[in-house]
């Protein structure tokens, strides 16, 4: 059992700004002094709703959410989370205003790795996953050619558009109904991309089912895919064992440190929650 | 005058548990703090009173198949089960990486009452392990798949076992499952047991509605946190007016005052369960808040607390 | 198309429970809904499957001194005990206050075998009542104050003997400080009960710090509402696979889902109670809202989904 | 067991205001269609946090809180409630903002009774009884001599100071540490008051020592007193019966429908929760 970061920190960090972007997406800024940074793909976890001497019992568990970006100023380090306004966590995190805290832990999991191979890169992202490819986009676009290929059902579910627009990178994007970039699935996109640029490394992270046909489209054209899995979490730092996914070698593995980032041939796509 | 008080008055936190020494009463519970190494980024391991690593089984075990977590109203569903590195694994890997000076309980977990007594075996001598919790909310294969602690034959012959095949101090969690925690209390007193430990996370349901399937894979699962702190007050004081031996306290443990509830209901120490995956500084901070909280109160000594609750009598 | 199906499609809301027939399967529990009139500013009570009224003794009786209740996590706990206006009070005063075509359970509560079976004689043949839901929950004080529910025993005897007293559908309400409810549902069963209520509030203690004393006046409690939901549910699962009588599902129903869930665990109809308090529209908001749910799903009857949960075998 | 007022709603009412008035004080504005009007010293239940798809269930109950005024805007009834931001309950209600919903049951209680003698109104409130005492001092003044005598420890402790200066009553102000108004206890204004005008008759509502030294001082000049207790309730309207008060003639009543107003004598202070 892998432990920790062992650089992740437990603090209760400021809220500098948490603004709706339009329909259920928000953008989250912490204040989070003694930040160690943090690698593409990790995350952390947030227990939004009073903390101090009226602490929240319901809902009761913290919610991961990747760490989009960071950046420092005049008062120190801050991190950047996008989200989506779903359930009730999200939604008492959208609550939060400026000056109040929220207990954070991390930066927490293992991110992605750089690709072995010296050919392109090719993100896939969908809903909530979104968030866990910016930096990943960022920090490789540097090296290599990148392209981004975000998919939502329609063109309000897209988050972070704007923010990918602002990289150097190959932006495309599709929508099931149309009202924004081509119709149809982003899978549809990875297809294209990879038969016209073979040897690239795929990297997805959105819905499992979406993951699962990346995975299943990079075997066919012989490329390797890691994905990001978005599995629950109750502690996000390997003790719950909560968060356990199918290896496909047998047994399980913890999405929350030995992830959430795997090869996507090593998990049994079948038997994920 | 109030600062003189202030430098002065000193807290003395130490608490014997079941022949375990301990710094302050304030222990990490079984199952939710991992191997102890894992918590080391966040808090000091020596400024709890100490951990109950996750329970071991004789050979390794792998879990059951996800979802194994669910959230439920204030409290956590899960049916994490049988998973652990084995009792080997765990003596040979695992503590070694303990920092000196933590206080280590181990948890014994098993089937059968031979096994649970030859884990016992096993631990007893290993230097750095302080005593060890018998964990008897598995299900007993041969009764049905009730637990060892739902009958009062079979946790006598469990603790009996157990005691019989380990001199370190003895600790037996009792399922919180049961009609009358005293009676089980009594059976595990009669049988030798150094202390007792309750309460375990309480079997419950969760359900999909969309699915129509439980929300767990494995089905039923056990409830813990906040949700079932109330119920496991009155199980602590229940058990502390059957037994003289000493008690730890468990359930759903938030906050230093919790914590001092356990103490009023008669628990010598108590264990941070849940609470330790929302805050992975918390079994530190509640151990320092209960000090706190004596200090403001003039109280010299946190065993001075225990089982001073004044419970009205019919 | 899908207007058209909103059309054709309506949902058969109608559920049996132990011979009481009941226009949808949502009633109010007992101790939560008074004696029915006081909701009539914020229900329809003909929207409604029906209501327990509150537990009524042979004489009346006066209540626990304050407090009586206090706030858990998600859960809310009580000791409000006895205290109701008697049998006679409600024939006479009560019952003539809720309007026609309402149905009407009344629910019984004793210290004493033969005083529960004189309250059921003195509400059998009494118009309007459609049956008798028996509180187990009760300490029995030749048993040293366990409850009713909590021995097989006394349970037997106690339903033996209020089976005898009346010929109305009778439902026996199960008290979970159980080890086994599967048992306990099979005393009753055995007896001739109609049908099971289960769970009643969950024993529990909350503390005062501050004072070292219990929060409520009495000491112990019993702890209801969302904190107990997954703790009921399992009950209802476990008694369902255990006897074929009806069972009626009770503990934290905050919505149409949660009711839902409870159906899928074997339970033919559900009973609101800590929820009333916080909405008193609650009742006829879950069974509206469970209409809508299974139209939405193209349900077409309530009972079809009784006891359809998918249980993993191990 | 009397029932709760029969025009009684429940409701989910809409936010117009939340605001604080300094320190943990805060004034609340709700738009309530169908607001049948209210008596002084009825309240109504507020369960503060989120409504409909991700209600909250902790803390669980809801709090009662007096009617402060209502008043009528071109689009309804609205009423107001000032309150203290003490524990989790308040908290909850303090970060409700406008445009919110908080579900409403109301009015409640029976209220407090006119004078039976003809003489002058003491009204004596401290802490969050003073926002009880408002419209009954508001609507006495239209008849008689009205003197409102409001405790704290500290100035900052005041409530609602100002909405009282506006009425046409007799304000007094004690403060414990002088900050405001005269040092010393409001039942010392009492005390003084009543020795001046006997045949007034007093009202009180804040911390139970208070209200039973009102009780006495009152009892002492032959004068009557009515007290509105500030019990701990889970429904507001006479079924959990646990708001339970000991009556002096045996037995108990419910403070949320006997009540909250009683005769003070009626009720054995000793043995309040
Ligand atoms: C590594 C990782 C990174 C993520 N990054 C992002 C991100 O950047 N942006 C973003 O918007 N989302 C992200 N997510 C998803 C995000 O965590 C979920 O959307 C969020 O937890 C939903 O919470 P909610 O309270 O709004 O929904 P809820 O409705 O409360 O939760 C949805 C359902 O899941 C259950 N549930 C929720 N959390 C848990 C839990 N911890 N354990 C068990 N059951 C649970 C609830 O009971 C409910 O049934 C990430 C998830 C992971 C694992
Ligand atoms: C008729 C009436 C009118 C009132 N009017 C006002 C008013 O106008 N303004 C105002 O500020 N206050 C008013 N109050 C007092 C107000 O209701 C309390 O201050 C409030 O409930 C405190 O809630 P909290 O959540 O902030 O505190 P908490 O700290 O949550 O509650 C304080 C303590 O009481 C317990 N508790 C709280 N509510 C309950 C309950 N319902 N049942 C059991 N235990 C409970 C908590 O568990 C805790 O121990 C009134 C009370 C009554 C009875
Ligand atoms: C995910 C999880 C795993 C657990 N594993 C164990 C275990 O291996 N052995 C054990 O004795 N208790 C185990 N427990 C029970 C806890 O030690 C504790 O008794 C229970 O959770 C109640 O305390 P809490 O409410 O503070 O969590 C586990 C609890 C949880 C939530
Ligand atoms: C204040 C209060 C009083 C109650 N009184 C009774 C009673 O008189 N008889 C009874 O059978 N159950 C009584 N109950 C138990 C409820 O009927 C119900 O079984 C329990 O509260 C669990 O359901 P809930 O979680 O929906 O509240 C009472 C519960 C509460 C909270
Ligand atoms: S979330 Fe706890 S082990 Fe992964
Ligand atoms: S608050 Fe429920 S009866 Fe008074």
């Amino acid at each position: 059992m892998p432990a920790a970061d062992p650089s992740a920190i437990r603090i209760l960090a400021e809220v500098v700004a948490n603004c709706c972007e339009g329909g259920a997406h928000h953008r989250l800024t912490l204040r989070v002094p003694g930040w160690p940074g943090f690698a593409p793909g990790q995350f952390v976890m947030l227990s939004p709703g009073p903390v101090g001497a009226v602490p929240r019992s319901d809902p009761l568990l913290p919610r991961p959410m990747a760490v989009f970006r960071e950046h420092a100023d005049e008062r120190g380090p801050c991190l950047e989370v996008l989200y989506k306004r779903s359930g009730r966590g999200t939604h008492l995190l959208a609550a939060a205003v400026a000056g109040e805290s929220i207990a954070l832990v991390g930066p927490l999991g293992s991110g992605f790795r750089a690709p072995s191979a010296p050919g392109a890169a090719l993100l896939v992202a969908g809903g909530t996953g979104i968030a866990s490819v910016f930096e990943l986009a960022r920090t490789l676009a540097d090296e290599r050619a990148v392209s981004v290929l975000l998919g939502a059902r329609r063109a309000e579910d897209l988050m972070g558009e704007a923010d990918f627009a602002e990289l150097h990178v190959n932006l495309e994007i599709a929508t099931e109904d149309g009202s924004r970039g081509t119709r149809g699935l982003v899978t549809d996109l990875l297809e294209k991309r990879l038969a016209a640029e073979p040897g690239a490394t795929v990297y997805a992270c959105g819905p499992t089912p979406m993951m699962q046909r990346c995975v299943e489209i990079a075997a066919a054209h012989g490329a390797a895919c890691s994905v990001s899995l978005e599995n629950n979490m109750a502690c996000g730092f390997g003790v719950c064992l909560g968060c356990a996914a199918p290896r496909t070698s047998g047994g399980f593995a913890l999405v929350c440190c030995d992830g959430p980032v795997f090869d996507g041939r090593d998990i049994v796509w079948s038997q994920l929650p | 005058m109030s600062a003189d008080i202030d430098a002065v008055l000193e807290v003395d936190t130490r608490v014997d548990l079941a022949g375990i020494a301990l710094r302050n009463p304030v222990l990490a519970a079984s199952g939710t703090f991992g191997y102890g190494s894992e918590f080391a980024p966040f808090l000091d391991l020596r400024k709890i009173g100490g951990f109950v690593a996750k329970s071991l089984t004789l050979e390794p075990r792998v879990g059951n198949p996800p979802p194994r977590i669910a959230e439920a109203a204030s409290g956590l569903l899960n049916s994490i089960s049988l998973e652990n590195v084995g009792v080997e694994a765990f003596i040979h890997e695992k503590l070694p990486a303990i920092p000196e000076g933590v206080v280590v309980v181990t948890s014994a977990f098993e089937t059968e009452i031979d096994r649970y007594a030859e884990v016992c075996r096993r631990l007893t001598g290993v230097p750095r392990i302080a005593g060890i919790e018998i964990n008897a909310s598995c299900p007993h294969v041969k009764s049905g798949g009730i637990e060892f602690g739902q009958d009062p034959q079979v946790l006598r012959q469990l603790v009996r076992s157990v005691r019989r095949a380990t001199t370190l101090p003895l600790l037996v969690k009792l399922s919180p499952n049961v009609t009358s925690i005293a009676e089980m209390a009594r059976v595990c007193e009669g049988e030798g047991a150094d202390g007792l430990s309750l309460i375990n996370a309480v079997q419950a349901l969760e359900v999909d509605v969309e699915r129509r399937r439980p929300v767990l894979a494995n089905g039923l699962g056990g409830l813990s946190g906040p949700a079932i702190r109330p119920i496991a007050l009155r199980m602590v004081w229940q058990a502390a007016e059957a037994v003289k031996i000493p008690i730890c306290g468990i359930g759903g443990i938030d906050s230093a005052q919790d914590a001092v509830k356990f103490l009023l209901c008669g628990a010598s120490a108590v264990q941070v369960g849940t609470r330790n995956y929302l805050n992975p500084s918390a079994a530190q901070e509640i151990a320092e808040g209960m000090q706190a909280w004596a200090k403001g109160r003039g109280i010299t000594r946190l065993a001075d607390l225990v089982g001073t609750l004044e419970m009205p009598r019919r």
